[in-house]
């Protein structure tokens, strides 16, 4: 009974439409936000070294990442179209930012580089999207795959994309933010949470609006989703638009703000995988999911890389990389067979037995 | 027996010589018939006669090899199944078409789609327009729920639920709409007496209240009898028999081929 | 105790012992450890202060090698330096080492104008840069044409690791082509590199005189084999300096003999060092490999990356004291880094190096090298010693070293007014 | 599209240096040995399919995970003096034998669930595969000696210059993926196995309910992909030696399958020639070209010309050359 | 409740079927069934009636095992067939053990075509040709149309053609007994008597015994020896077919003849308020 939503009466639809309907909900969620705001600012004051490890290895790929899959799982989860080309996108936020901050000194703002990335990412989205028209489910994704290789050629191959770099590898410094100097990791983790809270809250919106219904129906059934209205074509390069629009903006703040220096292989098709991964094992068509998924995926490898160490036990390098690979498999299937339908659905699940609990139903 | 005092006797409809070949299989051959303004028009035929099919025509999704569709004296040859319903032509299915994956709510909302107007933007933002939009068409469709009592299922994922509940919600999303023209594919099928009766009072409302113009197919004699103006049979592509359930019930064609001497 | 603890340098070791480039990423590897491990049983560390050597895998990816990093540089005493040993991750710690004053040691791979200490006071390619391997197989060419201006119109293609380390060679080999009227073709290999079939059927249509080869891991041996496949000779194959070992040869057996590569000094062999090491590391039980392939190619690269950064530590220690040296220590030995033939011999490096003498505006230090060739069952040498010419390689390194400092608004340092 | 494969071979067959030619039976291997690959991935694909259309079906990695698996394997078999007629068998028992324990520990409990959820689990597996594999042999590369010719043969080097390379390697693979593409489409065709495994496809629930057991369905399929994996990974290693890690290859086989129609055979060879020999020709002979006119770093266009070539088909036929329709009804 | 006490098919020595007391929770939160207990004797035909929703389904999915498929799990209770608890067994290993259901809502094999779905039908029973090129005439027989469209692919067949297809695929493995998960739903009147008769020729000719849910109450009392009227997961009222026909609240709820006899559906002005058992 810890969970009670018993006595929480709503009394206009907005109420009932809110993003979080259920009062505990939304306190956690506002704590949790609070929390993710001040706590690594006090831990940084503490523990510097700690602290420093935790934010550019931990915290800014995790949010990153995290923000990359809410845009694939707008794509994936909501709107059913399946794309392995979240690489090619994320190199086209990149490296779009990248040029705009290069050489367009007057704007060097991050928040106009990263909103210029998410942009074109998002025109290169819809270009890519025309043919989800047609081709339908495992030929779209590899149809995706197109994209993902092609886009990669292209960064790689342009010479002008790379400011001639001889080695094809670009590098950015000196970054602010409303005038204010981002050069520490705490800066850098704090931008990065500002854009994905808020860009969160705005695909939470989409969401559960008409355009995310619109989204659902196709993925759920889409012959029948034209039949009582909805314009197949409109909506799919919608979704590919907005997903590559965050997907966009996330490579951006990877290349800029987690990397500092990048080459093209940074976005390869690996990436296009993993952000994959984390939408499915997260939970697809869910955006709790996205984060779930994305903890999973940062994390896992490294906690079972770190495991050894913290036990004492002394293993050989190539032992414990194995090890971690076996053992992530293993978790990987391991989840899927408690809950196919990821991380996110096993918590709602908690949370439901959480609502009758002590009563097993 | 012309029993819907509103039905204006003005051709909402028109089918002329409808043929639809798929490869080899003919499913439907030469057919013309029309429904009327504010009528119930009910579809009977043996199984695989073609009355999904000609359902299928008429809302674009099948694109008929010849003949000619006028709808509200306009004819047209291709369309999309989406320019049907934006001129207000809605269905329900044979094998359940809902959103398998969203409640029951959201389900009836998507009915609404077209009349919901506000940008990304606006959306994105959910504010102002955007939500005053969102609960308007919230507050239609809670009546519909209503109407249909369905208000216990509202927040269920619709996979979930069992056959007839389904058809109901599939009703739901149809009439959300407000189409004029309504398709409804069996949508009596799998249900109990009590609920087929509960289901023709919704059909009956639906068409007495909004003057909604129906078009349903139906195994169950019992209810096309009972609440059709008139009827259209069809055998293995052929149509056999049009009138009104007396004159259809009497014919020797139709009884041959499908009600049999048992009704 | 806290009290060892205290006179322990930590040193963090980027390695990589699996995925596609475990081939020769582990003989390296054991090299290092090898040689640590020596200093610690042989000398009881350095004057005194014991070595803490820990290991992370990198697997070759950037972003695992900079988590790494990240994990190691505070650990213990603080990373004096750390050897990235793939040239994606040196550029991205390249861009850190400033800030956390931790210099980035690139021995014989990375940023070839990192050499430019002025502009890049962090990061030290010891021994060679790719400029100056692709330089020495220029100039072996040539010499064996019968003169540079013997090049004209002759038809040299590139095939690199489509990476950072495999466009290094890309400029300079453009510019030579320029200077002497050699065509030269670049032609890139995918990651992993097992997927070579249209780049060699393309070799086979234009025929060129000679394929120079930038391939790690599985890239070579499948370069190797893919020639033999489409019958171009293996004696006019030229790889660079990691791709000229046990590995990348073995696999195509037969296919591979007549094969050159770039030395980056060294070659394979035993030489006085390795008696030590059976001494006081495999004797003991010690080993990280077993001892037959103690003294393959990338093995002796690994020990000697190693004995370098000791000697840097060695020489900073005798400024700064006898100590756990820090990165900016590190930095100052790196940077004073002066081996004389002498030092080499005492060493037990005698064969495998020749003296190295590293400087603000030198951080190379020496760019020697020569060529040696596979005979079926092992490398032989089969050339005197070449240098890279500084006449074409310092503009490079200059221009370029100027570009970054203007895209990053750095100040250069005036080397003229140091040591 | 064929009149591009048309032109192209008329080009060749035209061309004065005819030693392009080469290309004709090179792309003819590249398909295939692609052929063989796509077989691999191809009824697991199918088998993993459900009646709407998932999200993806892309089980092909594990296929060569499994793949390099059992080249490693015969290798290390062979390695420790077995002689090939034992190291065979023995490696095909050793697949089998991870079948069993596949569909024991992880596919019997997915059942029933979407396309995009086994292929998740399928490469969690690979991931495990991977780890173990490299755990037990190592990273070296291994080369599988099945005492194939290697050298190349020139045929006509007297009527022009170069001659016509033929790689007696690829020769033989091309004639075993034939062989083995025709004895798979029999056998899901024509057997009552094959059938249920089609019906497994389409609707796990029905299958289930008419008594087609599932387990034994997932055995057959993953020892059947399992040993075609095998014989991938023997001819791959014997051309160019198996590693680990080398798993990602597996894409090459995707755009041959969705180019071809997933579930059909002639679909797998004839995509495979046109996207083989496609890719090949436009490497050679079109990517010096992009270079020079956009100034660009290096072709390498092959990477990409495969998917963008499979992408136009799919505009224009969504199902694939050869592909079943899709079912689009209400 | 129950309406006749002493039936002769409820005293029949051993039921064939017997589930006892089962209760069924899906997705580990959801209760459906709350301790629901039938028997089906040897050789009889016994009819699942409810309302959408009471879980008529659910029970027949219970028996067959193919629960598990949907995340629902068995929490207590059991099920025996021939005397056997059955209720840990794999859906195939019921199969051959001659129990089959066909599943609500067609579930055809859409690629296959309408012979192959068939065919599928006999697979537990090997490669005897004999037999299935037998039972396939036999299944044509009863089903006319299915012979005209044996060579169309089953997903692009028509509603009815495809439960037809169900059924006679179900037919194909020589079941001794049936879950029939409304047959009747989308066939045309006549089909429906046809495949009643079909039901109940399987069942005196061959002794097939056979468990049916249905909506259509008319039909099923008529050709049912025996009923279970099942409402939100529990059996409130059972009884011989005869009787029930004669209860005044099934008379009422399910027949549609409250006293005068059939109503008409337009008649039927306002909803009315359900009169519910529980
Ligand atoms: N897309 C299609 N492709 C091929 N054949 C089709 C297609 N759609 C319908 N048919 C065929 O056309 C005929 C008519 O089908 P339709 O679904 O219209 O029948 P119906 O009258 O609705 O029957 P039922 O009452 O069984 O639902 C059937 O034989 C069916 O197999
Ligand atoms: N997979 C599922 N997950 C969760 N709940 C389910 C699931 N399947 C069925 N239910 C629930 O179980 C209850 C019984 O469903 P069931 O399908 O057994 O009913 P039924 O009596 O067959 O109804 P109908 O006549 O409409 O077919 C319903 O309330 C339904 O919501
Ligand atoms: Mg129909
Ligand atoms: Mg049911």
């Amino acid at each position: 009974m810890l969970y009670r939503e018993a006595g929480q009466f709503k009394t206009s639809y907005s109420a009932d439409q809110a993003i979080f309907p259920i009062l505990q909900d939304r306190l956690f969620v506002i704590a949790l936000i609070v929390l993710a705001f001040l706590a690594p600012v006090a831990l940084a004051a503490a523990a510097p070294g700690l602290a420093q490890y935790l934010f550019t290895e931990i915290l800014i790929p995790f949010l990153v990442f995290s923000l990359a899959a809410v845009g694939l799982n707008i794509l994936v989860g909501y709107c059913g179209q399946v794309s392995l080309g979240t690489g090619g996108f994320m190199a086209v936020g990149a490296y779009a930012a990248y040029n705009l901050w290069l050489r367009v000194p007057l704007v060097n703002d991050l928040i106009i580089v990263f909103l210029f990335g998410g942009l074109m990412a998002a025109a290169v989205g819809i270009l890519f999207g025309l043919p989800s028209l047609r081709i339908k489910g495992f030929y779209l994704a590899v149809a995706t795959l197109a994209a993902q290789f092609f886009l990669d050629w292209i960064v790689a191959r342009v010479k002008w994309l790379t400011n001639y770099s001889s080695s094809g590898s670009v590098a950015v410094g000196n970054l602010t933010v409303l005038g204010i100097p981002i050069d520490t990791p705490m800066a850098r983790y704090l931008v990065i949470l500002a854009v994905v809270v808020v860009l969160t809250l705005v695909a939470k919106n989409l969401v559960r609006g008409h355009i995310g219904r619109s989204w659902m129906a196709i993925r759920d059934m889409d012959i029948a989703a034209e039949i009582i209205g909805f314009r197949p074509l409109r909506t799919k390069l919608l979704a590919f638009a907005v997903s590559s629009f965050y997907v966009g903006v996330a490579g951006a703040m990877y290349g800029f703000l987690r990397l500092g220096a990048w080459e093209p292989l940074a976005f390869d098709i690996n990436r296009s995988f993993a952000i994959l991964f984390m939408v499915i094992i997260g939970g697809l068509g869910s955006i709790l999911g996205s984060f779930l998924g994305a903890a999973f995926i940062v994390l896992t490898p490294i906690m079972l890389n770190q495991l050894p160490g913290w036990l004492g036990l002394h293993m050989s390098t190539a032992l414990i990389s194995h090890l971690e690979f076996m053992i992530f498999g293993v978790m990987i299937v391991f989840f899927l067979i408690v809950e196919p339908h990821g991380l996110a659905r096993l918590w709602a699940i908690a949370k439901e037995k959480l609502r009758l609990w002590p009563f097993p139903h | 027996m012309a029993r819907a005092a509103h039905a204006t006797g003005e051709v909402l409809l028109s089918l002329e010589n409808i043929s639809l070949r798929f490869g080899g299989v003919k499913a439907l051959t030469d057919i013309s018939f029309d429904i009327r303004k504010g009528e119930i028009r009910a579809i009977i035929g043996p199984n695989g006669a073609g009355k999904s099919s000609m359902l299928n025509c008429i809302n674009g999704f099948y694109h008929p090899q010849e003949g000619r569709i006028t709808y509200k004296g306009v004819t047209r040859r291709q369309m999309r199944p989406h320019q049907a319903a934006e001129q207000g032509i809605a269905r329900t299915f044979q094998n359940i078409a809902l959103f398998k994956g969203m409640s029951t709510l959201d389900n009836i909302m998507t009915g609404r789609n077209l009349r919901m107007k506000t940008g990304l933007l606006a959306q994105a933002l959910h504010w102002g327009p955007a939500q005053r939009e969102e609960n308007e068409h919230r507050a239609f469709v809670e009546r519909i729920i209503d109407f249909l009592e369905i208000q216990h299922i509202r927040k269920v994922p619709v996979g979930r639920l069992p056959y007839g509940l389904q058809k109901r919600v599939e009703l739901g999303r149809a009439l959300a709409a407000e189409p004029e023209l309504l398709l409804l594919d069996e949508p009596m099928a799998g249900m109990n007496l009590e609920e087929k009766q509960d289901m023709c009072r919704f059909v009956l409302d639906v068409n007495d209240q909004f003057g909604t113009t129906i078009c349903l197919i139906e195994h169950d004699m019992g209810v096309v009898m009972d609440i059709s103006d008139r009827v259209v049979v069809l055998d293995y592509g052929k149509k056999i028999g049009d009138g009104t359930p007396d004159e259809v019930k009497a014919s020797p064609d139709v009884i041959a081929a499908y009600l049999g001497t048992s009704h | 105790g806290p009290a060892s603890a205290q006179n322990e340098q930590f040193i963090p070791g980027l390695v990589y012992r699996t995925g596609a480039y475990a081939p020769n990423g582990i003989p390296w590897a054991n090299g290092v450890a090898d040689y640590y491990n020596l200093i610690n049983e042989r000398d009881g560390g350095i004057n005194g202060v014991k070595i803490l050597y820990e290991e992370c895998e990198t697997a070759y990816a950037t972003d695992r090698g900079v988590e790494c990093y990240e994990r190691l540089k505070g650990k213990g005493s603080g990373a004096p330096f750390v050897n990235p040993l793939s040239t994606g991750i040196t550029f991205a710690l390249i861009e850190k080492a400033p800030v956390d004053k931790i210099p980035v040691i690139s021995m014989g791979y990375g940023r070839s104008e990192s050499r430019d200490g002025s502009v890049f006071p962090w990061v030290f390619p010891l021994l060679g840069t790719y400029w100056s391997a692709a330089d020495i197989i220029v100039q072996h060419i040539a010499k064996k044409e019968g003169g540079l201006d013997k090049l004209k119109g002759k038809k040299i293609v590139l095939v690199y690791h489509d990476s950072p380390y495999g466009k290094e060679p890309i400029a300079l080999l453009t510019e030579r082509a320029k200077m002497h009227g050699f065509e030269f073709t670049p032609l890139p290999v995918t990651h992993p590199g097992v997927e070579q079939k249209a780049t060699w059927l393309q070799i086979r249509q234009s025929r060129p005189d000679y394929v120079l080869l930038w391939g790690w891991g599985v890239m070579n041996s499948t370069a190797i084999k893919e020639a033999a496949a489409v019958g171009f000779p293996r004696e006019k194959m030229y790889g660079v300096w990691w791709s000229g070992a046990e590995p990348d040869v073995r696999p195509a057996e037969d296919g591979a003999k007549g094969y050159n590569a770039a030395m980056l000094q060294h070659g394979a062999g035993k030489f006085a060092i390795h008696d030590d090491i059976k001494k006081f590391v495999y004797d003991k039980g010690k080993g990280a490999t077993k001892w037959d392939e103690v003294g393959e190619v990338l093995y002796n690269r690994g020990m000697i990356n190693a004995m370098l950064n000791i000697e840097a530590l060695r020489i900073a220690q005798k400024k700064f004291g006898n100590k756990p040296m820090t990165g900016e220590q590190a930095r100052w030995g790196l940077e004073n880094l002066t081996l004389t033939a002498e030092d080499v011999k005492r060493l037990g490096f005698e064969g495998l190096i020749r003296p190295i003498k590293v400087s603000c505006a030198d951080h190379e230090g020496t760019r020697a090298g020569r060529i040696q060739q596979w005979d079926g069952k092992e490398w032989k040498v089969v050339s005197d010693w070449y240098e890279s010419d500084d006449k074409v390689l310092k503009p490079m390194v200059e221009a370029a070293a100027k570009k970054y400092a203007e895209e990053k608004k750095i100040t250069p340092r005036d080397c003229s007014k140091e040591n | 599209m064929v009149l591009f494969a048309a032109l192209t071979l008329a080009q060749l067959s035209g061309a004065k240096d005819v030693a392009t030619a080469s290309f004709v039976g090179a792309g003819a291997v590249v398909a295939g040995t692609a052929g063989l690959l796509a077989l691999a991935g191809w009824h697991r694909a199918r088998a993993a399919r459900e009646s709407r259309p998932p999200g993806a079906r892309l089980q092909v990695s594990i296929g060569l995970a499994c793949a390099v698996l059992g080249g490693v394997l015969a290798a290390a078999f062979s390695g420790r003096g077995w002689p090939m007629w034992l190291a065979l068998p023995a490696t095909a028992l050793v697949m089998v034998a991870l079948a069993y324990g596949i569909e024991r520990l992880v596919l019997r409990r997915l059942v029933n669930q979407e396309g995009i959820i086994l292929f998740m689990a399928t490469l969690g597996i690979a991931h495990f595969i991977d780890g173990a594999g490299q755990t037990i042999w190592g990273s070296d590369i291994y080369k599988v000696d099945l005492g194939l010719p290697k050298d190349p043969i020139f045929l006509l080097s007297g009527v022009f210059e170069g001659g016509l390379l033929v790689e007696p390697t690829d020769l033989i693979a091309a004639g075993i993926a034939g062989a083995l593409v025709i004895s798979l489409a029999l056998f899901f065709q024509k057997t009552r196995t094959g059938r249920a495994l089609r019906a497994v496809a389409d609707d796990h629930a029905a299958a289930q309910s008419v008594g087609i057991p599932l387990n034994q369905i997932w055995l057959v399929v993953w020892t059947v992909s399992g040993l075609v994996a095998l014989v991938a990974g023997m001819i791959w290693g014997a051309k160019l030696g198996v590693q680990f890690s080398i798993s990602l290859i597996a894409l090459k086989a995707l755009p041959v399958l969705i180019l071809g129609g997933f579930t059909s055979v002639p679909g797998a060879i004839i995509g495979g020639l046109i996207i083989g020999a496609g890719e090949k020709l436009s490497e050679v002979f079109l990517s010096p070209v992009l270079a020079k006119t956009f100034d660009l770093a290096g072709g390498g266009i092959e990477n990409w010309f495969a998917y963008m070539l499979a992408l136009v088909f799919l505009m224009v036929r969504p199902q694939g050359l050869f592909g079943e329709r899709i079912i689009e009804r209400v | 409740m129950t309406v006749a006490q002493a039936s002769p098919a409820a005293d029949a020595a051993t039921p064939i079927l017997a589930v006892s007391n089962v209760e069924v929770i899906y997705n580990h939160v959801i209760l459906v069934l709350k301790g629901v207990s039938l028997q089906v004797p040897d050789g009889g035909i016994v009819a699942l009636l409810g309302a959408n929703g009471a879980g008529k389904s659910t029970t027949l999915k219970t028996i067959s095992c193919l629960l598990r498929a949907e995340r629902g799990d068995v929490t207590k209770g059991t099920v025996t067939y021939r005397g056997e608890r059955v209720d840990q067994l794999t859906p195939n290993e019921l199969v051959r053990r001659g129990v089959i259901q066909v599943m609500e809502g067609r579930h055809c094999f859409g690629h296959l075509t309408v012979e192959e779905n068939l065919l599928t039908g006999a697979f537990i029973h090997g490669n005897n040709r004999r037999q299935t090129a037998e039972d396939l005439e036999k299944v044509y027989h009863y089903f006319p149309r299915l012979r005209q469209r044996r060579a169309s692919q089953a997903g692009y067949t028509s509603g009815g053609e495809q439960q037809m297809t169900a059924i006679g695929r179900a037919l194909m493995s020589r079941p001794r007994t049936i879950l029939l998960d409304e047959p009747s739903m989308g066939l045309a009147p006549q089909l429906v008597e046809e495949i009643f008769e079909i039901v109940q020729r399987l069942n005196t000719e061959q002794g097939v015994s056979i468990l049916l849910a249905e909506q259509n109450t008319n039909v099923a009392l008529k050709f049912a020896h025996y009923g279970y009227i099942l409402e939100n997961g529990r059996v409130v009222l059972d009884g011989d077919a005869a009787a029930l026909r004669e209860n005044e609240d099934v008379k009422e709820f399910y027949l549609g003849m409250a006293g005068e006899g059939r109503r008409s559906f337009k008649d039927v002005k306002h909803y009315r308020r359900r009169k519910r058992w529980l």
